[in-house]
Order: C-alpha cells, then structure tokens, then sequence
C-alpha cells in the first residue's frame, strides 16, 4: 500500500509543488536577469530585493476579474488553458531528478516512475500542449489571437521534427529510450553527451527555444507584432495558467536537455580524481545546478537577440535544423554500429 | 458630446480692432535688378499665359498661375531639365474669406539637383474643384487630403480623397477662417438636424 | 471596417484577414491606426488612418502671439522639441528679415544636434525593441537621459523645452554647461559602439532589415521622403547642407548616403548621423563666440505682410514652416507646418506592400515617425 | 477484472468521442473532440501493455496530424454555400458507399483475426519490451508490407507538393 499509492503521490506532491514554486521564482529570475543585462535593478518594492514579488504576482492573478470575451468560445476558452498546463505538469513523471535516497528507513528512488519509453513519452505528452494555444488563439475569437495560434502550430511542429530528431540520435548513442538508462549509460561512458553529440545538442538548445516560444523565436506572443499573441484575451487565472504553463516547459526541456546532454545527477569531472569530492553534493543538488544554469542561458538570450521573422524562422527549422538533425542521426548510426 | 439640446449659435466674437479683412498676400513684384531663375522665361514661352504674376520677397521665388495651368506648369516644372524641381516638399491652402476666390492653394517645391525652391500659386472659389496634382508627385496625395479634410477644397481627379486628420463624420473644414472657434463644435455648423441624429449615426456604425 | 468578404468562390478559398493595427498597439509608436489587408501573414494593401492626436495646432497659431507659438511648437515632435522650436523661430525671423547674433545661432547648433542625438536614440532605442532586442532600447535610454539633463539644466524644461524665442535665445548658457557637453560628447561614440556590437553585425538583425522596404532613390524623392530614410535611398539632400542655416556653414561634417534604401541603411546612416552630430556639437563649442544671444528685435512681433517658407533639418527629415503675415495683427494669418513625420509616413504602404506583418512593424520604425507631429 | 472495467469505460469514451466528431457544430470542436477519441485510444493501448504504440499513437496522430487539421479547419472557409452542393443525392450515396466498404474491411479483418492463430499477444510483447517487439514485426515479420506503405506515403506527399507548389 506504501509503495503503491503513499510513496508515489507523495512524491507527486513535491514535484509539483517545487515545480509550481520554481516557475514562480524563475519569472522572478527572469525579471532580475534581464534587469541586470538592462543595467535595472528590476522589482524591488515587495521584499528586500523584491524575493517576494512572485507572490505578490500571484495574489494578484488570483484575485483579478476572470475577463470572457462575449463572442469568445466558451467551451475551448476554458479548456484551452487547462490543456496548456496538464501536459506541461505531467511531464515530470518520467524526469529523474537523481538516483534514489534513503528516508524514513526506505529507499526512495528521486522519480516518479521510471518508464522504457520515458523519452518519447515526453515528446508526446508536451506535444499535447500545443492545442491549448491553437485553442485559445481559436477560441478567443479575436484577430491577433487567431494569428498568433497559426504562428505557434506551424512553429512548434516544425521544430518538434528537429528536435524530435535530435533525441533519436540521442537514443542511438545511448541505447535507450528510459532517461534513467541514458543517464546510467552516460556515468557507464565517463563522459556526458553534450561531448559526443555536441552538433545535437545545438539543435535541441535552438529547438527548445523555438518549442517553448522563447526568444528569439518568441513569435507567437510577440508583444510588438501580436500584442500579447494567444493569450491576449484571457486575463486573472486562465492568463496565469497559460504563464505557468510556459515557464513549466522551459523547465521541463532544461530538464530534459541535463538528462540527455549533460549527465542528469551526475556530478562534474568525475573522472578528474582530484576533483572527485564533488560526488559527495547530492545528485538533485547538481540536477537543479545544471538546470538552472541551462535555463539562465534561455534568459541571457532573450536580452540579447533581435526577434526572428516568421519565415525565417520556418526557413531556419526546415532548411538548417532538419537536415542537420538527420544528417547527425544518420552519422550517430553509423558510428554506432562501426564502433 | 453633452447636452444635446444646443444653444443658439453663439455670434462670433466681434473683431477688437474693425480693419478691412487682408484679401491676400501682397506678393510683391521682383525688383528689376534681380537676376530671373533660369526657368522662368523657358516656362513662359513653353506655356504661354500661365504664369499670371511673379513675386520674389524674402529670398523666396513664387509663381502665380491658374487652375487651368495647374497641372501643366507642375509638369513642366519638374520634367524640365532646367527646372527640375524633382521633390514637392509641401502642398496648402490659405483662406482669405474676403476675395471672391477665397483660397491660395500653394505648393512649395524642392529641386534636389539645384538645391533650389519655388512656390506655386492658385486661387480658388469656395466649392470649385482644383486639379489635383498627385499625378505629378505621388507625394501631394496626402497633403491635398488634408487641404480637403481642413479646407474643403474638392480636388478634381484625386484618387482617395478622404478626411486625413478629422474624423470621417466630421462636419465643417475646421481651417477656414469662418469656422467658428466656440460652440459645441462639429454639428451646430452646418446641419443643425444632425446634432440630434449623430448619436444614433454613431451606433449604426460597426466599430472593430 | 468590415471583415467580411462575401465573395469566396470557392468553399476552399482562405480568407483574406483584415485586422486594425492600432490605434492601441504596441509598436505604432502612439496612436496610429494600420487597417492592414493580409494574405495569410503577407501584407496585401494598407490603409494608414492618422489624426487621432490631432490638436490643431495650425489653427491655434492663428489665436496666439508669434511668442506664444514657441510654445505650441514644443508639443508636434516632442521627442525633438528644440528642433521644432528652431524651424519656427527661423522662418519668423526670415520673414522679419531680422538678424540673429552669432552666439545664439551657435547655441542653437548645438541644442539642435543634441536634440537629435536624443531623437535619434529614441529611434534607435524603439526601433530594435520592435524587432524584439530590449535591450537596446534601455541602453539607448540612458543615454537619452544625459541629453536631457543637459536641455534641463539650460532651460529647465526636459521635453518640451520652449528654448528659444524670435531673434535669439530666452537665456545665456549657464557656467560649466559646456564642459558637461564636452564629456557627454566624449561618451557618446563609445556608447553608440555598443549598440552596433548588439545589432549592426547581428545575423538576426541583418535578416531582419536588410533588403526591408527597399525604396530607390526616385521613388523616395516623389513619395516625399526626407531626411535620414531619403538618404539611406542614396540621395543627397540635406537641408543643413544644401541651406545652410543657424551656423552650420562654419562646420566640417559629412552627411551619410546609403545605397539600397533598405532598412539596414536606414538604420545605418541615422547611427553615422548620430556621430557627426557629435562632431558638430564640438566644433560648436569649440568655436563659440561671445556677445549676446539676443539680437535687436521690437517689442511687439509683427512682421510685415507677405508670406514664406523655410525648411530645417529635423532629426526626421525637413521640417518646413510656411507662415503668412498679414502686417496687422499680431497673430500669423496662417501658419502651415510641413511635418516630416506625416511625410514619410506616406511612404509606407509603399513600403510595407508584399512583405509580412513583423516587416511591417520594423518599418513603422525605420521611417521614425511621432505622431504629435503626424496630426499636430 | 480491472482491465475489463477500463475497457468498457474506455471504449464508452472512445464512441462517444467519435459521435461527438460528426455530430459538433463546430469543425474545431469536431478536431477537439477527435484528439479526445485519439487520446482514448491511446489509453486503451497502455491497458493492453502497448506503451509504445500508445506513446506513438499520441505523437503522430494526437501531437502531429491533427493539429495540421486544426491548421486547415481553422484557415478555411468551410462555410461553402448551399448553391455549391449540386448532388445532395450524391454525397448521401457516396457517404453510403463508403461507410459499407469499412465496415466490409472491419468484417474482413476481424473474420481473419478469429481464424488465423494468435502471432504476439500484449503479454509476448510485454515480456521482450515494447520497442523491440514493434520493431521486430516493422523491419523482420512486414518488412515488404512497410516498405510498399512507406513507398505510397512518399509518392503522396510527393504529389502534394506538385499540387500545392504555385506557378512559379
């Protein structure tokens, strides 16, 4: 009973709530980040250095007026938000945060559940999110909106083939598809796969921007061109949860990216004896290192780059990224099976 | 919009000082020791009785013409080599309510080349069309709008002429000397009715 | 506008999406108001809808003393208000034929060229924000700010600054204003270096305006471009070169053409701008002569009657006052302003026609307009 | 007994999704209510231990094709006149035709599965894992069957290029 039901929803409950807080503080760290960049000193009125301006935030999405536009899809407008958000939340299912601890006298592994099939599971889970911004787009009945929801599935689906792709290469190197293995068989090679893959791992880092809607491939909601793109009619909670479930994904493919690329919990130069002290930080703490240096990276870029045009973009994703992605695969095959 | 049963039109102030309204500028005639540009006297001879009067003051060359001539001296004026005024750099009118022909459309125009100005005169009555000349310069399509919008002159032949600055239900052409500057403002000017029809106008009107 | 268009023949035709950009939009600039046709993202024809901050400014200077419409001048462009300022004050004193000392047209210079370096980096500043880099826009900010201070310390105003009058200037300089001038001077081509590291050799930011509303030279002199967007097209005209007012005969500056009147030159010929005017601030300063700033001008303004006009050089393009005096009353009979703004803006259908929505927004920047000088 | 309860209550899901698709109004709720039966679908796979083709069911039809619906029923002007239609008479036929020759297909295939002996129950494959066991019937068992399908998809999308390109 312990095992089947207590353990696992318990551990559910801490993801989420480490999740939900983190996209919490991480809009906070965007906002300080892209101050500082700015020479900002960006909020500082709620809490010293404003550390409790997210939940400030917060307060206020709750409380805001839930804004329906008349003519608005009453159905799709309320479930496009709730789509956005479950498939970005239920993804963490399969994220190895580390390999297991010991508490209360039990060993405890730091997922939720290990699947053989983790990897794909995740591609397919978060390519559910897309209806819920060509839905919301749709259903507001609203002309930017509607555009917006064009931009983001045509975007999304292109990337999500080179991305996609860069994954299978992954699996090839690494044998397979559960990202517990890969993480195992990274440890087993002594060496992270950002080294062996380093080509792969450029177009995930660019594919992940452009699936998360970052900049600079933020089209879908950019403010200069769109005015607010999907979610420009939806305010108060619904708003909060098309925001939520944005940072979720950025979190969620800096996860991925640490599991596939960059050696999950694994601590640094492990190979290096005299740096093996390191090993003794617990593997979550290297974990959430990684991936919060993985998501800064996602921040220092949005205050640097310029906005790609759409076609660009489409160009880019179709004309560079694909044929990269499966010119790298067919090279990872091949150098599979010879070596 | 407030109270829709309006006052009787408000008389218009009374002038402080009574002199006799200016009929338009004087455009003094050049003094007869000051060198002619070099395209007058071509133009003159290529269109004959199309410059009415000349005036220099200031350092600024004018040309009088008419609404006859509009169009062929603007031509001239740019296609000539020795014009070559390639730029329209403005495009107005000027009210003088006093003269029969009570607006001066004047266009001021800029030879890149020659780093030179000229401006251009006509003079039009109250309802009469003048020529447009967006076909000489695709730039005077927004001025001429705005003479329309702010001086009701109608251009003939322009190809949009819509209201520029006012809004399209606008009554009155607010430049004109004659537009009162008091008052609730658009509709008491020239239909009364309106004032009453407006609001019910405005809802008709499917807004995006 | 209606969006509706009743007659798709075929039960597969896609629509044609009319959408309203504006007058509530965040990148028109203000309240302009685009009713743009598009074909999936591409933009088939445009309306431009002005006149939403129309003040009638014009017909205002027919009720207010020649003194009082330095004021009025302020609010047309008023992110270049001393430039505004200057147009008006000249024309009046063409049209009075009066003279104006040297040490105030040499002040005026300088104020001029500050204020363009202001505009300037407002241009700089919104325009790549629309392109999405942010950061520029704060940069440029900054440096926005030093020119202020140093327009508030000479006038006390930071926007409008209402800073000079009929025949000279309200005030002299204040003792050390110079020397912060000199070292703003100094800052700023480092500053500007910084901007081009962020965007000039940006690949995303090439491919975002290079070969962008592309407009030959021809065709920007009779849409009635000026100023910088006429010379990013490859044509020399400058009013500060071609007519020379305030001092700017006395000064050694060169004056940048592009060559494909593309966006990027546009945007590279207002950063070289931006440079020279710099180097013209300091051959001002370094040349400033002494004696009053006010010349000998009568007590009541009232020019004779006749009419003129004259052209400056705005930061926008060629900024034109027309002005009709009728030699009794104390008011203009007639002041026309030949805004450069409402100018080029008329140039962007042309412009935009065949390219997409974001193009569209990057070029409501590069033609740099203000829309209280737009609608006046 | 818990994998019977889920397969009711699944396939009660999956036709009522299905009524919904041609019943709704609305062409998108129609696609909304298709990625519902899908998603279904796919949950019915997992209860017979075919992760795999569950997850694949999600990606490629879920996560990749409809949304290309999507795209299309909510760019097109489905809203075709009634003037347009110039058989009623021969869509119903049609519709008729076609509905009969599925269900043929479904009789076909289900008098074939009765008849012929059980290749790979969900628990074989269970046993030497999803991936490998799909895998093996893909590129082992159907090798000539795949390819021939792969070969009709590839002159499909050829020919939907030729017909989409624009004079050029």
């Amino acid at each position: 009973m312990i095992d089947m039901v207590v353990i696992p929803v318990f551990k559910m409950l801490v993801v989420i709530t480490a999740v939900l807080s983190a996209v919490a503080y991480m809009v906070l760290l965007e906002r300080k980040v892209q101050a500082w960049v700015q020479v900002r000193l960006g909020p500082m009125r709620v809490g010293p250095h404003g550390v409790l301006q997210p939940i400030a935030d917060v307060l206020k999405l709750i409380t805001k007026e839930d804004v329906r536009p008349a003519s608005a899809d009453r159905f799709l407008f309320t479930l496009a938000p709730i789509l956005v958000v479950v498939p970005a939340l239920i993804v963490f299912a399969v994220v190895p945060f580390g390999t297991s601890t010991t508490m209360f006298g039990k060993e405890i592994s730091l997922y939720i559940t290990d699947l053989d099939i983790g990897l794909l599971y995740i591609v397919s889970v978060a390519s559910i999110g897309l209806y819920g911004l060509i839905l919301g787009g749709w259903a507001s009945n609203s002309k930017y909106p509607l555009l917006s929801s064009l931009r983001a599935s045509a975007q999304i689906v292109s990337y999500e083939v080179a991305v996609t792709m860069t994954l299978v290469s992954l699996i090839v190197t690494a044998g397979s598809l559960s990202l517990v293995e890969i993480v195992k068989a990274q440890e087993a090679h002594g060496v992270w796969y950002v080294f062996i893959q380093p080509v792969a791992f450029v177009i995930f880092v660019i594919g992940a921007l452009a699936e998360t809607n970052r900049a600079p491939f933020d089209l879908p909601e950019a403010e200069q061109e769109l005015v607010g793109g999907f979610h420009t009619e939806y305010s108060g909670m619904r708003f909060a949860l098309f925001f939520l479930a944005e940072y979720t994904n950025m979190i969620v493919v800096s996860a991925v990216g640490v599991t596939m690329f960059l050696g999950g919990w694994l601590a640094p130069f492990s190979s290096v004896s005299w740096l093996a002290w390191l090993g003794l930080v617990p593997g979550w703490v290297w974990f959430s290192l990684k991936t919060f240096l993985l998501l800064s990276l996602f921040l220092w870029i949005r205050a640097t780059l310029p906005r790609y045009r759409y076609d660009q973009l489409m160009r880019l994703g179709w004309k560079v990224l694909i044929p990269l992605a499966l010119v790298n695969l067919a090279v990872s095959a091949v150098l599979k099976v010879l070596l | 919009m407030a109270d829709p049963t309006p006052a009787a039109p408000r008389p218009a102030p009374a002038a402080e000082k009574k002199v006799a309204a200016p009929t338009g500028p004087p455009d003094p005639p050049p003094p007869d020791d000051l060198a002619r540009p070099a395209y007058l006297e071509p133009l003159t001879a290529a269109l004959p009785g199309a410059i009415v009067h000349t005036s220099y003051w200031v350092g600024d060359w004018t040309l009088i013409t008419t609404s006859e001539h509009w169009v062929a001296v603007l031509t001239w004026l740019r296609d000539d080599p020795r014009a070559a005024f390639d730029a329209c750099a403005d495009l107005t009118a000027v009210d003088w309510p006093a003269r029969e022909q009570r607006f001066d459309i004047v266009i001021t125009l800029y030879a890149t080349t020659r780093r030179e100005r000229v401006r251009v005169k006509i003079r039009v009555a109250d309802q009469q069309a003048a020529p447009t000349a967006c076909g000489v310069w695709p730039s005077a399509n927004w001025l001429e709008r705005e003479v329309f919008d702010m001086y009701g002159i109608p251009f003939a032949g322009h190809p949009d002429l819509r209201r520029l600055l006012m809004p399209d239900e606008w009554q009155g052409h607010p430049q004109r000397k004659d537009y009162p500057l008091e008052g609730p403002g658009e509709l008491v000017l020239e239909a009364p009715d309106d004032w009453i029809a407006m609001p019910e106008l405005r809802r008709g009107v499917e807004i995006e | 506008m209606t969006t509706n268009r009743d007659t798709a023949t075929s039960a597969f035709d896609t629509d044609e999406l009319v959408i309203n950009m504006g007058p509530q939009h965040p990148s028109t600039h203000g309240v302009l108001r685009l009713v743009l046709r598009l074909d999936g993202e591409r933009v088939i024809d445009m309306d431009v809808v002005i006149g939403y901050l129309h003040r009638g400014v014009e017909k205002l200077t027919e009720q207010r003393d020649y003194t009082q419409i330095v004021l009025l001048t302020d609010r047309m462009d008023y992110v270049a208000a001393a430039s505004n300022n200057l147009g008006y004050v000249e024309t009046v004193e063409k049209l009075m034929s009066l003279e104006v000392p040297k040490r105030a047209q040499y002040i005026r210079t300088v104020l001029a060229e500050l204020q363009r370096i202001a505009s300037h980096l407002v241009w700089l500043g919104t325009h790549a924000m629309d392109i999405g880099a942010v950061t520029v826009f704060l940069y440029c900010l900054r440096e926005r700010e030093l020119v202020l201070d140093l327009f508030e310390e000479y006038c006390g105003a930071r926007l409008t600054y209402n800073a000079m009058r009929v025949g000279g200037l309200p005030m002299d300089l204040s003792t050390g204003w110079e020397a912060k001038v000199r070292a703003f001077c100094d800052l700023l081509p480092g500053k500007i270096d910084d901007y081009e590291t962020l965007l000039t050799n940006n690949r995303i930011w090439l491919e975002r305006t290079k070969d962008v509303g592309v407009i030959s030279g021809a065709d920007a002199t009779a849409i009635g471009l000026t100023g910088p967007a006429l010379r990013a097209s490859g044509v020399r005209r400058d009013v500060r070169k071609d007519e020379p007012y305030a001092a700017y005969k006395d000064f050694d500056f060169e004056v940048p053409l592009g060559t494909r009147g593309d966006t990027y030159d546009r945007y590279t010929v207002r950063l070289i701008e931006m440079r020279q005017s710099v180097r013209i601030v300091q051959q001002a300063l370094d040349g400033m002569p002494d004696g009053p700033v006010m010349g000998k001008v009568p007590r009541l303004i009232k020019p004779p009657a006749g009419e003129t006009y004259h052209a400056i050089e705005s930061p926008k393009g060629e900024l034109g006052y027309f002005i009709v005096s009728d030699g009794q009353s104390l008011s203009p009979y007639r002041l026309r302003v030949r805004p450069p703004s409402l100018c080029n803006l008329q140039a962007l259908p042309q412009l935009a026609r065949g390219h997409l929505v974001a193009d569209v927004v990057a070029l409501i920047g590069t033609i740099d307009i203000v829309l209280g000088e737009v609608d006046r | 007994m818990g994998t019977a309860i889920a397969f009711y209550i699944l396939a009660a899901l999956i036709l009522t999704g299905g009524v919904l698709v041609i019943t709704a109004k609305s062409a998108v709720h129609s696609v909304v209510w298709l990625v519902g039966t899908i998603i279904a679908i796919a949950a019915l796979y997992v209860v017979q231990h075919a992760e795999f083709l569950a997850v694949i069911q999600v990606l490629v039809y879920a996560g990749g094709i409809v949304v290309l619906y999507l795209f299309v029923v909510m760019l097109v002007n489905l809203k075709r006149p009634a003037e347009a239609i110039v058989h009623p008479q021969r869509r119903e036929r049609t519709g008729l035709l076609l509905g009969g020759a599925l269900l043929a297909q479904f009789a076909a295939v289900a008098f074939y599965a009765f008849n012929s002996p059980q290749v790979g129950t969900a628990a074989t494959y269970s046993a030497r894992g999803n991936v490998e066991a799909v895998a093996r019937a893909l590129y082992v068992e159907y090798l000539v069957p795949f390819e021939v399908a792969s070969v009709l998809l590839l002159v499909a999308m050829v020919g939907a290029i030729v017909l989409a390109r624009r004079d050029a």
